[in-house]
C-alpha cells in the first residue's frame, strides 16, 4: 500500500496524470473514431448531464425526484421552439432554457418542500407524467406542435470554432455537438463541484444526513431546498437541449422526455455513484456501453429500455438491468465510484493534511 | 341528468379498480413504510398469470384466485427476500429497488408473453354489445356493475380481516407499533411479507378487472392505473386504508366528469393531467392528504 | 459576516459580565402541551450571562421539552422566552444559531456520512456567507472554505479529535461522538449552549472528562451553558445554579446545595415517603 | 435454581457496548428491581433479556437456554416485557391491546380480559377508546394489562412510573406487589423512584455505567450509601 501526503509533489503529479489521461481519451475519440462512436460519447455526455443534475438533487440532498424527465423535456421544447419559431441562434438556447428551467424547477419544488419521502416521490411522479401529456395537448399545439413534435432543430451549419479547424458535413457535425457535449458536461461539473465542496453544498448533505439537526445549525431549509431543486432543473434542461440539437427532433413521447427518461437518470446515477462527483460521469459511459452491448442481445434492436412497454420483446437486458440494480443496492450502495474509492484505498491511501490554522498554507 | 348519471357510474367502476391497487398501495406502506413503485407491475405479471392458467383450460374463476395466489407469493416473496435487506440501508434504497423490480418485471413479462392480441382475456361478466340495463337513463353495462361488484366485494371482505381477525389485529398491531408487537408475541416477519403478500394478490385481481375491460393485454397494462392508485393512496392520505377507497372512487367519478363536460379543453387524453393537478392543488392545502394523520415528530 | 480572526471566540457582550446578574436568557410561563399531556406547566427560570445553569429533574420532568422550546423545535402553548431581551419564539429554527444560540444533542444527531471535520464545518454554517450563486460562480468561496476549515480543525484539535478529522462520524465511539457533538456546537462561535444530557451513554471516567471539557469551554469561549443532566455528581461539580424539574413544573432553584438538600427533590428522585 | 438467570450478559446497539458483562438472577415468585441512574444501561438490561437487541452470555429461563431465542417466541415461553414508554398500540382501541396481549395464546382469552377490567376499571369505561387518547397513568396500566395476557411466569416492567404523578405511580406498584404476593408472578423491575421500588422488592441490583456496582435484599440496599451517592452525587 502507498501512502501519499496530500499536497506533496507525488500528490500532484498523480493528479496531472489523471488529467492528461482524461484529456487523451478526450482528444482521441473524436478525431480517431467513426461518427457513430463519437455519437455514442455525445449520447453519454447528455446523459451525464442528466443524471449529475439529478444528483444534486438526490444524491447530495436526499430528495427523491422522478420527475427530472420533464425538465429535461422543457430544455429540449425551449430549444426548439426559439430555434424554429423565433430564428434564435442554437447556442442561446441553452441560457433561456436554463432560466425556463430554474422557474419551473422551484415552482415545482414549491409543494414537494411541505411533503416529505413518498409524497415527494409521488409529486414528482405526477410531473414527469403531466409534461408529456400537456405538450400533446391540442391547445397547446400552436406552440409544440402536438404529439408530432418539432424537427429540423439543429446548428443548420456548423459554427467555425478555430481550434477544432473546419467541420463539414455529417460527419463535422458529429465532431462539433460532441465537443459542445464535452463543453456543457465540464460545465455542469463545474457547477456541481462548486457547489458541492462549498458552504451550501455541505447544507445539502447535512438536510440529507439530519433535517432537524442542519436546521439548528442555521440551515434554511426552505430556500436551500427550493434552490437546489431549481439549479438541479436548469442543468437538467442543458442536456435537453443538447439532445435535441443531436438529433434535431424532440416529440412528446421522445427518449428521455417520459417517465422513463427519469428512470434512466436514476439507473445513470444509482449505477456510477450516487452523492460522488463522479459517480454520474461513469454511469453514463458504463450505461451507453452497456446499452450498445445488450442491442445485439437476442433479436431486440432497441437498446435496454426498448423491452419496456412491449416495445419490443424477448429481451433480457431490461431483465438483466434490474438485477444488476438490486446487486448494486446491496453490494455497493454508493455505485461504482465508491466502489472503486473502496478498493482504490487499499493501493494508495492519500494522508490528508492535519487540520487546524496551524498548519494551513 | 342521463350523462350525469352516465358519468358517474362509469366512473365509480373504474374508481373501484383504482381503488384496489392504492389499497394494495396503503397495506403494504402502513406495514413497512415503504412505496412500492412496482405495484402495477407485479399486478400487470398476475393478469398475464391468469391469462395463462385460462389459456390451458382451467376455468376463468379458478384461473384468477390462482392468479391471486401467485400474487401473494410474489408480493410476500419480493418483501422478505428483496426488501428487507435494502430497508435496512437506506429508504432511497428501497424506493430504487421498487424501480429495479418495476424494470425486471416489465421485461419479464414482455419476454414471456410479449403482447397479446385484444380480446385474448375473456371478461368475467357478459361484454357483449346489448349487455347492459339502463338505470335513470344512463346505460349500466353488466360489466361494469360487476367490476364494481367484485372490487367492493373484496374491499369489504379485507376491512372484515383487518378489524374482525385475530391476524387482522396483528397487522394492525405491528402498523401501529412494531416494537411492541413483537413483544406481544406477533411474529412481524411474517406479518410485514403478509401485507405485502394481500398487496400483491389485490393488484392480481385488480389486474385481471382491468384487463377485462381493456381487452388488450401488454407489459403496459397496469401503468396508467399505477399512476391514478397512487394519486388515490396520496389523496387519501397514505395510512387510511378507507381514504384510499372513498379517494379512488372520487378520482374514477371525478376524471369521467372532467373529460365528459369539458371535452375540448380536457377530454380522454387530458383527463389524467387534470385529475393529478387536481391533487397538487389539494396536497397544496392538506399535506398529508384528505384522511392521513400528521405525526408529532419527537426530537 | 461575522469575525473569524481569533483562534477563539470573541465576544464582546452587550451586558457588563462582571456584575453577572443581568440575565441572558429568561423563560417566563412557558408551557407545552402534546395532546392531552401537559409537558411543560407554567414554568420559569432565568440564566445569568457567563453562568453555568443545570437543568434537572426525573424522566418525564419536561426537560428535553424544554430544550426544544429554547431551540425553537417546539412552540410552546403560552409563555415567552426572551433572549438578551430579544423575543426568542419570533425566530424561526433555523435563525437560532445566527442569534449565537448552539446545541447538542441528547441521543446525538450528527451527520454520520460526513467526517468530523466536515459536521463541524456544518457547525460553523452561520459563520459564513457564500450561497449557492457565489458557490456555483467561486466568488470568495475558497476563502471562506479556508477561514472556516481551519477555525473547525483547531476546534477539533482542542477537543482532541484532530487525529480523527478525516474519519466519517459514522461508526466511532459514542463518547468520541459526544465530543464531536461539542466541537460542532462551538463552531457556530456561540454564547448560549444548550446541553442536552451530553454525559449519558458515557462511562464513569468520561463522565469526569466531560465536566473539565464544560468548565474549560466555558471560559475559553466566554459561553453560558444551559445543561440538562441526569448525572448528579457531574451536574452539581460543574454548575453555578440548578433548577430542578418534576411534571413539568419548576420545584426547586439555587446553587447545587441548596437543590441537592431541597426535600422536594429528593423526594422527586428517591420516592416520596407518602 | 432461578427462574431467570444471567450469566456476563454484554449488548448495546451497533458497535456502541452498552452492558459489560452483567450477572442477575430472579428466582421464582420474587419481584427484583434494578436501580441506576439515567444511562445506566436499565433499559438496555431489560431489552437484552427479552431477545429485542442482539445479546451475549448466557440466559436461562426456567433451565432453559434462551439466549438465541428471539423476542417472539419467547412471549409463548412466559416472559413478557412492558417496554419504557408504555409500549401500547396508540391506534388500537382498549379492548383490542388485550386481544394483541393474548396474540401468543391460542386459548380463549375473554375471562382474562374482564378480569383486568376488573383490576384497572378505569380502563374498562375506556374499552373503546383509541389508547392513544388515554392519559399516561392509563396507558401504563394498559400496558402492564396486555403484558399479563398472556399469562407470564416472569414480568419484566420498564420504568412504570415515567412520568407519573406520585399517586398513579403508587397505584401501579401496588397493583404490581398484589400480583407478585397473590399469584406468585415474578417481576424485575427498572425504577429510578428508589424509595418505591425499595418498598416493594425484595431484592436490588444496582447498576452503573453498564455493569452491576452493588446487589443484595432491599433493605440492605436501602442502608447503603451507594444509592444515595449514584443518585445525587456525592
Amino acid at each position: 500500500m502507498l501512502r501519499i501526503d496530500e499536497g506533496s509533489l507525488r500528490h500532484w503529479l498523480i493528479r496531472v496524470l489523471g488529467v492528461v489521461v482524461v484529456a487523451f481519451i478526450v482528444v482521441w475519440v473524436p478525431t480517431q473514431m467513426s461518427s457513430s462512436r463519437i455519437g455514442q460519447f455525445t449520447d453519454a455526455f447528455i446523459l451525464m448531464i442528466a443524471a449529475m443534475s439529478l444528483n444534486l438533487v438526490l444524491g447530495f440532498t436526499g430528495q427523491i425526484s422522478i420527475g427530472h424527465s420533464a425538465f429535461f423535456g422543457i430544455g429540449g421544447y425551449t430549444a426548439a421552439i426559439l430555434i424554429k419559431d423565433h430564428g434564435w441562434s442554437p447556442g442561446y438556447t441553452f441560457y433561456a432554457a436554463a432560466v425556463v428551467a430554474f422557474v419551473v424547477g422551484c415552482v415545482v419544488a414549491l409543494p414537494a418542500l411541505r411533503i416529505r419521502g413518498i409524497y415527494l416521490a409521488l409529486v414528482t411522479l405526477a410531473v414527469a407524467v403531466l409534461f408529456p401529456t400537456l405538450v400533446r395537448w391540442k391547445k397547446l399545439a400552436w406552440l409544440t406542435d402536438g404529439s408530432k413534435g418539432i424537427d429540423s432543430v439543429r446548428y443548420e451549419d456548423v459554427p467555425v470554432w478555430p481550434i477544432l479547424g473546419e467541420l463539414k458535413g455529417r460527419e463535422g457535425r458529429a465532431v462539433f455537438m460532441f465537443w459542445l457535449g464535452l463543453i456543457v458536461v465540464v460545465v455542469t461539473y463545474l457547477v456541481c463541484r462548486g457547489i458541492v465542496k462549498s458552504r451550501f453544498g455541505r447544507a445539502l448533505v447535512a438536510i440529507r444526513d439530519n433535517e432537524t439537526a442542519a436546521a439548528v445549525m442555521g440551515v434554511n431549509l426552505t430556500t436551500t431546498k427550493v434552490l437546489v431543486f431549481g439549479v438541479s432543473a436548469a442543468l437538467c434542461s442543458l442536456g435537453g437541449v443538447l439532445s435535441t440539437l443531436k438529433s434535431g427532433v424532440i416529440t412528446p413521447d421522445g427518449q428521455y422526455v417520459t417517465l422513463l427518461g427519469s428512470i434512466v437518470f436514476l439507473l445513470v446515477m444509482i449505477v456510477g455513484g450516487a452523492g460522488t462527483l463522479w459517480g454520474p460521469i461513469v454511469g453514463g459511459l458504463v450505461y451507453v456501453w452497456l446499452d450498445s452491448t445488450t442491442r445485439d442481445i437476442g433479436t431486440n434492436d432497441s437498446g435496454i429500455l426498448g423491452a419496456l412497454f412491449g416495445w419490443a420483446d424477448q429481451s433480457p437486458a431490461t431483465l438483466i438491468l434490474g438485477l444488476v440494480l438490486v446487486v448494486i443496492m446491496f453490494a455497493a450502495p454508493y455505485g461504482l465510484v465508491g466502489l472503486a474509492k473502496r478498493l482504490g484505498r487499499k493501493i494508495v491511501v492519500i494522508v490528508p493534511r492535519p487540520v487546524g490554522s496551524s498548519t494551513s498554507r | 341528468m342521463e350523462r350525469f348519471f352516465q358519468y358517474f357510474f362509469d366512473g365509480l367502476s373504474l374508481g373501484s379498480i383504482y381503488a384496489l391497487l392504492a389499497l394494495g398501495l396503503v397495506v403494504v406502506f402502513r406495514g413497512t413504510g415503504h412505496l412500492n413503485f412496482a405495484q402495477g407491475e407485479m399486478a400487470m405479471i398476475c393478469t398475464f398469470v391468469v391469462w395463462q392458467f385460462n389459456d390451458w383450460g382451467v376455468p376463468l374463476v379458478l384461473s384468477i384466485i390462482l392468479g391471486m395466489i401467485v400474487g401473494f407469493a410474489l408480493g410476500a416473496g419480493v418483501e422478505t427476500t428483496i426488501i428487507r435487506g435494502v430497508a435496512k440501508k437506506s429508504q432511497a434504497g428501497v424506493f430504487v429497488v421498487s424501480i429495479a423490480l418495476f424494470l425486471g418485471l416489465n421485461s419479464l413479462a414482455a419476454m414471456i408473453w410479449g403482447s397479446l392480441p385484444p380480446e385474448q382475456l375473456p371478461g368475467l361478466f357478459p361484454d357483449e354489445p346489448d349487455d347492459f340495463q339502463r338505470i335513470f337513463g344512463a346505460v349500466w353495462r353488466y360489466e361494469y356493475i360487476g367490476v364494481l361488484a367484485v372490487a367492493l366485494v373484496l374491499m369489504g371482505l379485507l376491512f372484515l380481516l383487518f378489524a374482525k381477525t385475530k391476524f387482522g389485529l396483528a397487522m394492525r398491531a405491528v402498523a401501529s407499533n412494531p416494537e411492541s408487537a413483537r413483544l406481544a408475541g406477533i411474529p412481524t416477519g411474517i406479518v410485514l411479507a403478509s401485507s405485502w403478500g394481500i398487496a400483491g394478490a389485490m393488484g392480481a385481481l385488480s389486474g385481471t378487472l382491468w384487463g377485462g375491460i381493456v381487452g388488450e393485454l401488454n407489459a403496459g397494462l397496469m401503468f396508467t392505473v399505477f399512476i391514478y392508485a397512487s394519486a388515490a393512496a396520496t389523496l387519501g392520505g397514505f395510512d387510511s386504508p378507507g381514504g384510499a377507497v372513498i379517494a379512488g372512487l372520487t378520482i374514477g367519478v371525478g376524471e369521467q366528469f372532467l373529460a365528459g363536460y369539458f371535452p375540448g379543453w380536457i377530454g380522454q387524453e387530458m383527463k389524467l393531467s387534470a385529475a393529478l393537478l387536481t391533487i397538487f392543488v389539494v396536497l397544496l392545502i392538506k399535506p398529508s392528504g384528505l384522511f392521513g394523520s400528521t405525526k408529532v415528530e419527537r426530537v | 459576516m461575522a469575525n473569524l480572526g481569533g483562534a477563539a471566540g470573541t465576544i464582546e457582550s452587550v451586558n457588563n459580565t462582571d456584575s453577572g446578574n443581568v440575565p441572558l436568557l429568561e423563560v417566563s410561563d412557558v408551557t407545552v402541551r402534546f395532546g392531552g399531556i401537559i409537558a411543560l406547566d407554567g414554568l420559569s427560570f432565568s440564566i445569568d450571562q457567563g453562568a453555568i445553569c443545570g437543568l434537572i429533574g426525573p424522566n418525564g420532568a419536561g426537560k428535553t421539552t424544554m430544550f426544544n422550546v429554547v431551540s425553537r423545535i417546539y412552540d410552546p402553548n403560552e409563555g415567552t422566552v426572551s433572549f438578551q431581551g430579544r423575543d426568542l419564539l419570533a425566530v424561526p429554527a433555523h435563525g437560532i444559531a445566527h442569534l449565537g444560540i448552539a446545541r447538542t444533542f441528547q441521543n446525538l444527531a450528527l451527520f454520520p456520512t460526513m467526517t468530523l471535520l466536515e459536521n463541524v464545518m456544518v457547525g460553523a454554517h452561520s459563520q459564513g456567507s457564500v450561497g449557492m450563486w457565489r458557490a456555483i460562480a467561486r466568488i470568495g468561496a475558497a476563502r471562506e472554505n479556508r477561514r472556516i476549515r481551519d477555525w473547525s480543525g483547531d476546534l477539533l484539535n482542542q477537543l482532541g479529535l484532530g487525529h480523527l478529522a478525516h474519519v466519517p462520524a459514522a461508526g466511532l465511539p459514542f463518547g468520541t461522538l459526544k465530543r464531536l457533538e461539542i466541537a460542532r456546537a462551538l463552531a457556530a462561535r456561540p454564547r448560549f449552549l444548550l446541553m442536552d444530557e451530553p454525559a449519558a451513554g458515557l462511562t464513569h471516567s468520561e463522565v469526569d472528562e466531560l465536566g473539565d471539557v464544560v468548565l474549560r469551554i466555558r471560559g475559553d469561549f466566554d459561553l453560558t451553558v444551559l445543561l440538562v443532566e441526569h448525572h448528579m455528581s457531574m451536574v452539581m461539580r460543574i454548575s453555578d445554579k440548578v433548577v430542578a424539574m418534576e411534571f413539568g413544573r419548576k420545584i426547586s432553584e439555587g446553587t447545587p446545595d441548596q437543590v441537592r438538600n431541597d426535600p422536594k427533590v429528593i423526594a422527586a428522585y428517591l420516592g416520596a415517603e407518602a | 435454581m432461578s427462574l431467570l438467570e444471567v450469566r456476563a450478559l454484554t449488548a448495546g446497539y451497533g458497535p456502541v457496548e452498552v452492558l459489560h458483562g452483567i450477572d442477575l438472577d430472579v428466582d421464582e415468585g420474587e419481584m427484583v428491581v434494578i436501580l441506576g441512574a439515567n444511562g445506566a444501561g436499565k433499559t438496555t438490561t431489560m431489552r437484552a433479556v427479552s431477545g429485542m437487541i442482539g445479546r451475549s452470555g448466557a440466559v436461562n429461563f426456567g433451565g432453559v437456554d434462551i439466549t438465541r431465542t428471539n423476542a417472539e417466541k419467547l412471549v409463548g415461553m412466559g416472559i413478557a416485557h412492558v417496554p419504557q414508554g408504555r409500549g401500547t398500540f396508540p391506534d388500537l382501541t382498549v379492548i383490542d391491546n388485550l386481544r394483541v396481549g393474548a396474540y401468543a395464546r391460542s386459548s380463549d382469552h375473554k375471562s382474562d380480559i374482564d378480569r383486568w377490567f376488573d383490576v384497572f376499571p378505569r380502563l374498562a369505561e375506556r374499552r373503546d377508546q383509541r389508547a392513544g387518547s388515554l392519559s399516561g397513568g392509563e396507558q401504563q396500566m394498559l400496558a402492564i394489562a396486555r403484558a399479563l395476557m398472556s399469562h407470564p411466569k416472569l414480568l419484566l416492567c420498564d420504568e412504570p412510573s415515567l412520568g407519573l404523578a406520585p399517586l398513579i405511580t403508587q397505584e401501579v406498584f401496588e397493583v404490581l406487589k398484589k400480583l407478585n404476593v397473590e399469584e406468585g408472578l415474578s417481576v424485575l423491575l427498572v425504577e429510578q423512584n428508589a424509595n418505591l421500588a425499595l418498598k416493594v422488592a425484595q431484592r436490588v441490583y444496582l447498576l452503573e455505567t453498564g455493569t452491576v456496582v452493588a446487589s443484595g435484599t432491599a433493605a440492605q440496599i436501602a442502608s447503603d450509601d451507594a444509592i444515595r451517592k449514584a443518585y445525587l452525587g456525592a
